[in-house]
């Protein structure tokens, strides 16, 4: 379980260098196999356990093609897409600046925290029903639910993020009168960016779950309104094919957008993520 | 699924505080089961999707959803069967006073519709406005698909112009100063049926049935004879007010909603309207909505009660 | 009670501190100064001198105000006094070299400098540091020894008006170490410069200082000053074995 | 936005130490206050915006006497307490695990990262109604299904913290022999501790929202099965009800266990959490 | 490729490295050992010598087994064959103190003991180190000084038959790193030990090695040896100072 690079020493004896790694696969390749697997897992499955409720990837596909055609899918995954987008910038700008001031802050942590846990652990249902009734069926009232039910978890995170800032780097830009954008770029960034990674990731998948909610709540459009059509007609393979959709787009983000920036910004540790 | 072992046991899952409820708790209470030789087991679920997983997932014996669900189970496969429970539906219901007087003025209007866009309700009202005013819905009019509690509420708030809603939202509507403009029931008989047709049925597996036979008889007289006495005695809707958790005018309109939706007549005629609605729903809501079955699937009325 | 004070124009570096005490997570109350008194003055070259762990990191923090809670007061010179944004008069070489892992060796220096020092040409600093071409290293590809020169290279281009220094050459190897002492007096002189050194090197605080500030165990205090009249450039190994000698009958057992 | 112990210097001027803290509360008192404060704007919003979508606290609190009193309230409570209890166990364990390994193995990491995605966006529903057709309708699908669904957030989070580890803390551990027992409690676990403060809060939280969703599709009791029920009949003081006992149990062990735990844990920090 | 090899009673600590380069992140190749090569004899006690940067932390990583990713072999002395799991035979100290920072001193120190040790009496060790007051502090409150005296503490605790030490009395006033040196001569001939130091002090490694490697500037090999054949206890000034100077004289411009 321990970190891996510590491997063992060979003392009292002859060791020779160079340690030989095995022909290395490319990301790109790595990921495609990875996929393969996952779909070739994914087919035995459904043919070891036959069952209406877990269709094999080729009906999944059949429908997703369907879909596809007929425009549906791109529509509705559109709406769903931007409704996330929308939550995610919200939850996480607003989150981080509340989580940070929370770590920072121990009296205003102390006064909020049960705050926070009350807000934790509110229903999305809750939020989501208040934000309808008060704001209207629209689509800011829908934003706005969702922001707020991911916001305390973004706090969360990036309040553990603050509390493990190194004080010796925050010193020195005090010392050496670090303006405030420096401080924050050069300084406080990077010490949160696995944080920051940490929310973003779960934060995105949460995100879009409360916006199945949102959609189904009350919304006539987006894939969580399709998902639950084809839950009331227990068309499992069409609620996949939109699952899949969704995931499809966050796979080609994560490993085209998020990915490359996360290596670049860990460029510096021994061992870049 | 796992088939009841214990002789004359039903195991039914409703939704707690739904309407089938109401009826089972006159059943227990007044112990009809126990009289036609079963023991009713109910058991509650906070949804009605949740009695549809339920009985996939083989833990319970019966529920009761709609025959469209049955029909499209039933071509995949699935050997449900459904014996009709209710005419009830749902309704369009605008603000007394409100400048909606037929089908027509929807248009431009702000409509909240529950269950989705596949909802029969919706499709059957929807077909109406077509044939009769030429009128397309979906796109002339604001239509907003929401949770029917949320729509409910926000009618009563004003935000919505006409909402059609499940039939005991209707009821309580009605008892807060709406009235109805059009029910589905008035709408499928516009489009050919010729009586009430049972929207909602006890749904069971044809195996089931047929290992149970007393079961299912026992409980369809149980059923009966619960149904009489809601239908004869008003006490009867006052001990179960808080089930209902409705009281005075509410409690009225739902009492009176429900014992128009007993069905009443033969299930062979009540099979061939909802035949023929099918026909209707298939174009409308086309494959998404029946799959690839273009008539309703034989058997979906249990055979037994054809004979 | 922080009460600020119009200040003249020669202002030297007076400290007194009655009493800096820790209290550590575990309860221990650990006296770390007690009446720590001493003035530099402004445009010196002063050392701390005293034994590990007496509380010679303390003094600086006090002094950098990283640390607010002790008792007794403290005065910089002339040069801190800006407005907070403005040039950054002030630098210092911490004991660990503290640079951000996150930044290159040569970003590290830059985010230091003022804004409008940004851009200066630094390849003779990188160069005299021996860093010339490990600019674009990250401080984890560096060695401890090449990590604590990033450190200097930092506080010397600041150009600063007050330079602390804590231990800034240990871990370096003596001709390294000789080079570098040879570059602080070229910064230290370039400009009027106040300084304040701690080191465990009495060659070294000879050779540098005007005044060496001898510290007791903990909790520190002054034990003594050892003031070094003598312009630098006559301090030859001849000269500094006389100084030596007189430190060591004045402060015998010291270093 | 920066820590707060790098005040400003006084540089040029005198300065004096014994920074004066104002009359610091204590810690039970603050919560109190807090709380407090939260009820009243609270009950302010209330009288503000009357509606019978937003309940005053009064209003809620009747309820909530009402139900204690007939028994549900705890008969429900205990239930779901139970089950978010064994999921949040396995979620953590399971999930840490598969965490720390992906953040210490560069390959496996990059083959199973698709999977992680995958799974972490995959909505609740979905698992939860597989779940209970493959597994029936009992307790063990319904635990087994929100762990599932909680699993792929937890290994987001411990991945990013494998990924910060600081290597020379292990190499110290290897070049001492410390045995595997010794490094994840003394090398890892520290270390990982911000990681798992936030993967624990947020993810009882996100835990119990999905509990509520597995106790709606296919449970006969929970918080969930109740707040759902109120929700058909619109009856929202019901549902906050429901809502804040739940809420008030998390801030009970937020309080009396997690706060002291995680005091003790970072006592070592400079600035202790 | 690491083979094993039988290895007899007495085996020396016999280093073979062709080439050791890092690619820095910004893609820079950095050769840091090249050709270096020596032996010290089982029991002895080594220093190696060269200028800041050179490579000699890179070299003790290596034969700690830390960085795997070299050309070349190198061979451990005896102590080190014991199969994994007993004893703990080699211990190490740090260029960087390298504690738990949420372990105390003393936790720090008993947790690197293997399991048969972990309640030994340490205290005379802790007096000695002047940590006498400090075992229930935890590394953030210690000062840099007293950081490496734990570490020290660590190491000498385990009664290694293999020591590693990197710059161990770096940052240390002179009065404690000449007690420090006293008792690491105390703990090395206690027992067999095989010591290899790194330091930059001269003085130093004349007092406490049996012989010198003196490394070249990077890429690290050696430029010779300088064997102290002399018992440590006839080591006073007066042939201190010669030692010196022959050293001097065999590498001009060293040290
Ligand atoms: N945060 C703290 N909590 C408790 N004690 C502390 C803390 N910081 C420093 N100390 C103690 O204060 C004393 C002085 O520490 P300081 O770092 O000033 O020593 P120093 O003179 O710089 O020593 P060195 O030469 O070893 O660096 C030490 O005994 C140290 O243990
Ligand atoms: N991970 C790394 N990536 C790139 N270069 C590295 C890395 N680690 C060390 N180096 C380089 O290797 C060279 C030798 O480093 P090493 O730490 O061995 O020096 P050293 O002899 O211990 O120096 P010092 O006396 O300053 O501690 C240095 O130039 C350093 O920049
Ligand atoms: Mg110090
Ligand atoms: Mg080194």
């Amino acid at each position: 379980m321990s970190a891996p690079d510590t491997g063992d020493r060979t003392p009292g004896a002859v060791a020779d260098g160079q340690s030989s790694f095995a022909t290395v696969l490319t990301p790109a390749l790595t990921v495609a196999v990875s996929l393969l697997g996952l779909c070739l897992l994914w087919g035995f499955a459904a043919n070891a356990w036959p069952s209406r409720a877990f269709p094999g990837p080729g009906q999944v596909w059949q429908v997703l093609l369907a879909e596809a055609a007929s425009g549906d899918l791109f529509y509705h995954l559109g709406a769903t897409l931007g409704r996330v987008a929308a939550a995610y910038v919200i939850a996480m700008v607003v989150g981080s600046v509340i989580g940070v001031a929370l770590g920072s802050y121990r009296s205003a942590d102390r006064f909020f925290s049960p705050w926070v846990i009350l807000f934790l652990n509110i229903p999305a249902l809750v939020v989501i029903v208040l934000a309808y009734i008060w704001f209207g069926l629209n689509e800011a009232a829908a934003i706005g639910a969702v922001a707020v039910n991911k916001i305390p978890n973004v706090v969360v995170t990036m309040r553990e993020g603050a509390r493990a800032l190194d004080p010796s780097y925050a010193e020195m830009a005090a010392v050496y009168r670090f303006g405030l954008l420096d401080r924050i770029r050069h300084v406080l960034l990077p010490q949160l960016q696995p944080y920051l990674a940490a929310a973003s990731r779960s934060g995105i998948a949460l995100i879009w779950k409360i916006v199945l909610v949102v959609e189904l709540l009350g919304r006539s459009n987006g894939v969580g309104f399709q998902i639950y059509l084809y839950f009331q007609l227990f068309d499992v393979a069409a609620i996949l094919a939109y699952t899949l959709a969704f995931v499809a787009v966050m796979l080609v983000i994560e490993l085209l957008l998020v990915q490359p920036v996360e290596r670049h910004a860990t460029r510096w540790r021994r061992r870049p993520a | 699924t796992t088939p009841s072992f214990a002789m004359g046991k039903v195991r039914i899952g409703v939704l707690k505080f739904g309407t089938v409820s109401w009826a089972l708790d006159t059943m227990k209470h007044h112990q009809f089961d126990a009289a036609n030789g079963i023991d009713v087991e109910v058991i509650d679920f906070a949804g009605e999707d949740a009695t549809n997983v339920a009985m996939l997932a083989g833990a319970i014996d019966m529920i009761v959803t709609d025959w469209l669900w049955v029909s499209r189970q039933r071509s995949e496969g699935v050997d449900l069967a459904l014996v009709p429970y209710s005419t009830a539906v749902g309704a369009v219901m605008v603000k007394e006073g409100a400048p909606i007087r037929t089908i027509a003025d929807l248009e431009r209007k702000k409509i909240g519709v529950a269950g989705g866009p596949l909802d029969k309700s919706w499709l059957l009202i929807q077909a109406l406005a077509r044939r009769d005013h030429g009128l397309d819905l979906p796109v002339t009019s604001d239509i907003v698909f929401g949770a029917p509690p949320l729509i409910s509420e926000k009618a009563m708030q004003g935000e919505l112009d006409a909402v059609l809603n499940f039939w005991h939202f209707c009821a309580r509507l009605e008892a807060n100063g709406f009235h109805r403009l059009i029910g589905a029931d008035d709408a499928a008989k516009a489009l050919g049926a010729s009586g009430a047709v049972s929207a909602l049925g006890y749904v069971f597996h044809d195996k089931w049935a047929n290992e149970n036979p007393d079961a299912i008889r026992g409980f369809i007289k149980a059923s009966a004879q619960s149904k009489d006495l809601l239908a004869r005695s008003d006490d009867e809707w006052l001990r179960l007010a808080p089930i209902i958790r409705a009281q005075g005018q509410e409690l009225a309109k739902l009492r009176d909603r429900y014992r128009e939706g007993i069905p009443r007549r033969p299930v062979a005629e009540d099979a061939a309207d909802a035949g023929k609605l099918y026909r209707v729903l298939a174009e409308i809501g086309g494959e998404r909505l029946v799959g690839r079955a273009p008539e309703m699937a034989p058997g979906t009325f249990w055979r037994e009660l054809l004979k | 009670m922080n009460d600020m004070q119009p200040v003249g124009a020669v202002v030297p570096l007076r400290v007194d501190i009655a009493e800096k005490t820790f209290r550590s997570a575990q309860g221990v109350s650990i006296t770390a100064l007690q009446d720590l008194s001493f003035e530099v003055r402004q445009g010196e070259f002063a050392c701390l001198l005293g034994p590990s762990g007496c509380g010679k990191t303390t003094t600086l923090r006090i002094l950098l105000g990283l640390d607010k809670d002790f008792s007794g007061s403290f005065q910089l010179p002339e040069g801190g006094q800006l407005p907070e944004g403005s040039l950054s008069r002030i630098a210092a070489v911490f004991q660990e070299p503290t640079l951000l892992p996150w930044r290159t060796v040569e970003q590290n220096v830059r985010l230091a400098l003022p804004k409008s020092l940004r851009t200066k040409n630094l390849d003779g600093l990188f160069d005299t540091l021996g860093l010339a071409g490990m600019r674009s290293l990250y401080p984890a590809e560096l060695s401890l020894g090449l990590a604590r020169r990033a450190a200097l290279a930092r506080a010397f281009a600041t150009e600063p008006a007050v330079l602390f220094l804590d231990e800034p050459f240990a871990s370096l190897d003596e001709q390294t170490a000789e080079r570098l002492r040879h570059l602080l007096l070229t910064v230290w002189s370039a400009r009027p410069t106040t300084a304040l050194m701690v080191t465990h090197n009495l060659r070294e605080a000879l050779m540098l200082s005007d005044r060496i500030i001898v510290l007791a165990q903990r909790p520190a205090h002054v034990l003594g000053m050892f003031d070094v009249r003598l312009p630098r450039h006559y301090r030859n190994p001849q000269v500094m074995s006389d100084l030596s000698r007189s430190f060591h009958q004045k402060f015998p057992g010291v270093a």
